[in-house]
């Protein structure tokens, strides 16, 4: 097992036949994924890497039972192509563009929750399952098969714990990374839930960062509903704190948002706090995980 | 972006907020003139982009015409949090009955806008929010559902008001709500937002920060954006595309990612001290990381650049290219260390060496560092 | 029984404090109608027709207990001031007012479908169930208790039928203005089906017109479910064909909106047509209601 | 409120809609000088707001300088479905490949925005409705989820199109679907819309109805609403605030109510006719009767007047009074039956009496028409 991508995943890649989107399949594809079919309106018929292309989402998910779609769309079309993904039934989009509007993702996100639909993003490198498959842009050689996961709101940071890890042996059961903008698809709680859930995950690394209030809230959970060993880093000690533009984010979220703040919360729930990413690979051995 | 607040007076004015009479001075003499027109006793407010810039000393009163002269020398002629003056708005000293609080953002993790409002408005609105919670209000609007005056009302109701209060003060959420919309705002604020001694309000203070993804949809007039940015270097990065912030150390960084950058400096400012803040974003090119060397190289007295890249969205043997070109084309003969790792890793690894590039193969970004402090740490 | 005022019913008056609202008020109670509060912002504390009015419907419901809400709204403000109605928990709405744009019907009338609460109009005389209350602007005089249910397009036909069966002795359980906009808050059949529903309702009248297709969707629905005697009359014959105004609706519709194309479903789907309003007396006598 | 062509295409147009190339005459010599512009052959269009203007002869073609100027005089001086026609639309005649169908409109049943395509467009769409169902697509759109482009392409999908034409078709949508929502139409169309030779899409012909009551709020220019009433009488009932339709009888009615105003008509309809069709809706004073008995007695050679009123919204004894004002004033001499029900209404009686109007307490409007017969039937 694994979350999220299993043996069932039939991935379509929208915005398949553009530069990103074109590479990327190729990765996917190496990888083992089983990237069924792309979709870019008016380069139906076509193929790339050998993969089928349609006009419509619709088109592509009967043509090849797609349940699952990776975006690699411009950022203005974004919202729209996805409002059509859920549309056609896919039930789990990741949504690799950068840029894309914080108006639009709150209207993604509000129609992906009302259709029941599992969506990561914007600005995630996406999800990698060692052995099983990939959806997104991570570079597979970091990555190993194992039992721990990890969800990290920094692409690269999830690319540096998987490599750390793979170094000294300790291999992922599922990599997810959660997307970098303000507004989120899915919320770290959310997965971290997938992962208690999970069989084949024996336990968790968040890779967090300053600002927002995911690992506050993530704490709520862990303490309330998660068995499973839980480590923690957050980077950002270092950063100049942001230029502050108002209030209404510091009243709604108190004082949420420092690497303290979080570093405080998730460990008064349990979690282990790595102060550098390297010490993952000590809190692994300590915790036999492989 | 954020918006200047004589910049965001002008849309709140063009929206039937009511705002302060008011003129923008970038010299004395020009505040002399504007005060003449509105009669003292006057305000003077620093117009740089920092946060606390009242607590900084960067709004006074004057109360004379000898006494703005004074103040506005003073303040065209000083820094706020490290960003040089050039302008100060002149406005109207409104007399205050009470001062109150209106903001709206956006609320990363329940996804939706929010309205916050406060009896106590004022520079101190954080630490209300924190020991008087029954003081402050807010309400979370589905983007689906919309704003509706009735919503505002009801907010209002929560903080025990007297219906013309609550009359006039749900207006002027409703516009500022409508401001937020068009300009795609993250944060539309008003603190305070000042009931005069004849009931009626008045913004004396006003914060737009625009989404900079959606710049390019917004209907609306906008200032330049990359013009507002006082420090240099972060122009240029701006200009060709990269996240650079500036710092004061002297260990140059160039990275994939925001959180790998910021993971960077957490490690690098155990032993050292980074010089900036560098991130490519998803869009490497040789000529960006040419570009990138150039930029970071422009600060003086730089000890070593430390390169940490992936390559998952990126081609990072592009970007190598465009490194070794710049070390070759400047000679650069201070030490550089590269972490390349990922899609054509060994590539990148061969590029960099042929330029002197001290490329470390391990995962570990400490690792890393610690080769690069090896090399100028007892410098 | 009868249907949608009962002597469970308590109701509010929104404008109560304006021209039409005071006066329509001071009937409403005259008629018996349980009228327990009243709601204009910033007129809260005072009394109207010795009924308490609240600045908020929220604070109204509270103190008052009511469950349903008639509107004397200027037509701008009517939008907001039924959503805020729905918030605040109220299941029944009448919505007198006439000159309400259609864009603000249609997002009133989704609402109200998505939080389950019956209401009517706009531009509706109201709902009258003779002996028990009213809300609305139907004149009392003209109606009587008994069995005979009226559903009118128009409002001041509806007083016409009534008051027509009053004078031959020949009640009413319950009379209900649809409203006469291109868009209403609930459609023919709806109301329809709570008269098939009624105990105390024999046989039921649809007061129609030309124009729309509420008529020839009511036909289904009566050929389907309806057990109970119909009539209907379509108000229009004469009147000049509405200027052309484009196809679309021609389309959507097909041959609908016609008084003869509206007569022939009816009529197919069981109903008996009235072609002037006084053959409903001679209907009434045949089917021995009272 | 339908707008005419020309200013409809001028909405189009600043709208990104391709429109052809145009001008509105109101003399043969403009419609001359605008062919001059565009270039031979051009289309003549006769801009009246009535709808089948095409098979009634109000669209002609131009081939050459004398044939235009045979068809605008004629045309200038024409009726059409008994409107004068003061404008024509003078435009390029493009060249045809296909002729398209889009309209959006207002589903009253569903209560939501519809778009409706079809690949036949023309005069005869009704028919291609009808007899071949397959060629029409519509959708329609919940109002609190809004419009996307993918429904305008899944809807065009369904026509079996090229993707090319799917995606410039699209854009046109969209664009529509903007307009319609920006002026609150209740119909906004495109029939046809043109495919030429070369793939483009042009908009021939263009719909336009605003909802009335939004007209306050529309934030774009529109024109004037009374002014375009072509009818004096029923500008005149527009200026008072009635609804009033011209007629060719000469029995005056004046109801409180549109469906007792249609109902009142069909039954006089049966042995009389109608001169006119009046409804006042609920604002009924002294003051507006007064109006509305001057408005109908504006038609010369009416035989009588039937006034139709309830009191549940409308004070009844109010508008009696202004009645009785006018008959006294002019020294009206024809027949005035009035029935007269509801709140006050044996005060409303007494006041119709006072002038010699005939009441009819019945409720039954069949009875009051028997009396108005029978005092002018046989006149």
């Amino acid at each position: 097992m694994s979350i999220l991508i299993d043996d069932s995943t039939r991935v379509i890649v929208q915005g398949i036949t553009g530069r990103i989107g074109s590479v990327q399949t190729h990765w996917m594809l190496e990888y083992g994924t089983r990237v069924v079919g792309g979709v870019t309106p008016g380069k139906g018929g076509t193929t790339v890497e050998g993969v089928p292309v349609f006009d419509s989402v619709l088109e592509a998910v009967k043509e090849t039972g797609a349940n699952a779609s990776v975006f690699f769309v411009p950022a203005a079309f974004v919202l729209d192509a996805f409002l059509e993904t859920i549309d056609a039934g896919i039930k789990l989009i990741v949504v690799v563009p950068e840029h894309i509007p914080v108006r639009d993702v709150m209207k993604m996100r509000s129609y992906a929750v009302e259709k029941g639909v599992f969506a990561l993003g914007p600005t995630t490198p996406g999800i990698l399952s060692p052995g099983k498959g990939k959806m997104g842009i991570m570079p597979a050689s970091l990555f190993a098969p194992g039992r721990v996961g990890i969800i990290s709101r920094s692409g690269t940071l999830s690319y540096e714990f998987a490599g750390i890890l793979s170094e000294v042996n300790v291999g992922q059961s599922t990599v997810v990374g959660m997307g970098a903008d303000p507004v989120v698809l899915r919320n770290l709680a959310d997965i971290l839930e997938l992962f208690e859930r999970d069989t084949d995950t024996d336990a968790v690394i968040i890779v967090g960062e300053v600002g927002g209030e995911q690992e506050e809230k993530a704490a709520g959970f862990i303490s309330r509903r998660m068995t499973k060993p839980v480590a923690a880093y957050i980077a950002g000690r270092q950063s100049p704190q942001g230029k502050r533009m108002g209030h209404a984010g510091a009243i709604v979220r108190g004082a949420a948002g420092t690497v303290d703040g979080k570093q405080k919360e998730l460990r008064a729930a349990g979690v282990e706090i790595l102060e550098s990413p390297i010490h993952v690979a000590d809190w692994a051995r300590k915790n036999n995980l492989r | 972006m954020r918006l200047h607040e004589y910049e965001t007076l002008d849309i709140f004015e063009q929206n039937r907020i009511p705002v302060p009479r008011r003129g923008i001075a970038g010299t004395t003499h020009e505040a002399l003139q504007i005060a003449g027109e509105i009669g003292f006793p006057v305000m003077l407010k620093a117009q740089v982009l920092a946060g606390g810039r009242g607590l900084a000393g960067g709004v006074r009163v004057a109360l004379t015409q000898d006494e703005l002269e004074d103040v506005a020398e003073e303040m065209l002629s000083s820094d706020i949090k490290g960003l040089p003056v050039r302008k100060v708005l002149v406005c109207e000293k409104a007399a205050i009955e009470k001062e109150l609080y209106l903001g709206i953002t956006v609320d990363g993790y329940s996804g939706r806008p929010v309205i916050v409002v406060s009896t106590e408005g004022g520079m101190l609105i954080e630490e209300t929010a924190r020991n008087s919670p029954e003081k402050v209000a807010s309400i979370h609007i589905d983007p689906s559902f919309g704003y509706y005056p009735y919503l505002a009302r009801s907010l209002l109701r929560r903080l025990g008001l007297k219906e013309q209060l609550i009359a006039s003060w749900s207006d002027i959420i409703g516009q500022l709500y409508n401001i937020a919309r068009r300009y795609e705002a993250l944060i539309a604020e008003i603190n305070p937002l000042v009931v005069r001694p004849n009931g009626g309000l008045l913004a004396v203070d006003a914060v737009l920060e625009v989404d900079d993804s959606a710049l390019s949809r917004i209907r609306f007039p906008l200032p330049d954006r990359i013009d507002r940015i006082e420090n240099p270097l972060e122009r240029r990065g701006r200009e060709i595309g990269v996240t650079y912030v500036d710092l004061d150390g002297d260990i140059g960084l160039i990275s994939s990612g925001a959180g790998l950058g910021m993971a960077s400096m957490d490690i690098i400012g155990e032993k050292m001290k980074p010089a900036n803040f560098l991130e490519t974003g998803g869009g490497i090119t040789a000529d960006l990381l040419y570009k990138c060397m150039e930029l970071i190289m422009m600060k003086p007295d730089l000890r070593a650049i430390f390169i940490n890249v992936y390559g998952g969205i990126n081609p990072i043997h592009e970007g190598a290219k465009g490194v070794v070109r710049y070390i070759h084309e400047r000679n650069v003969r201070i030490p550089v260390v590269a972490k390349a790792l990922g899609n054509r890793q060994e590539e990148t690894w061969e590029i960099f060496r042929s330029a002197g590039v001290h490329v470390v193969t391990e995962t570990a970004t400490e690792k890393a560092i610690d080769k690069l402090y090896e090399l100028v740490g007892r410098g």
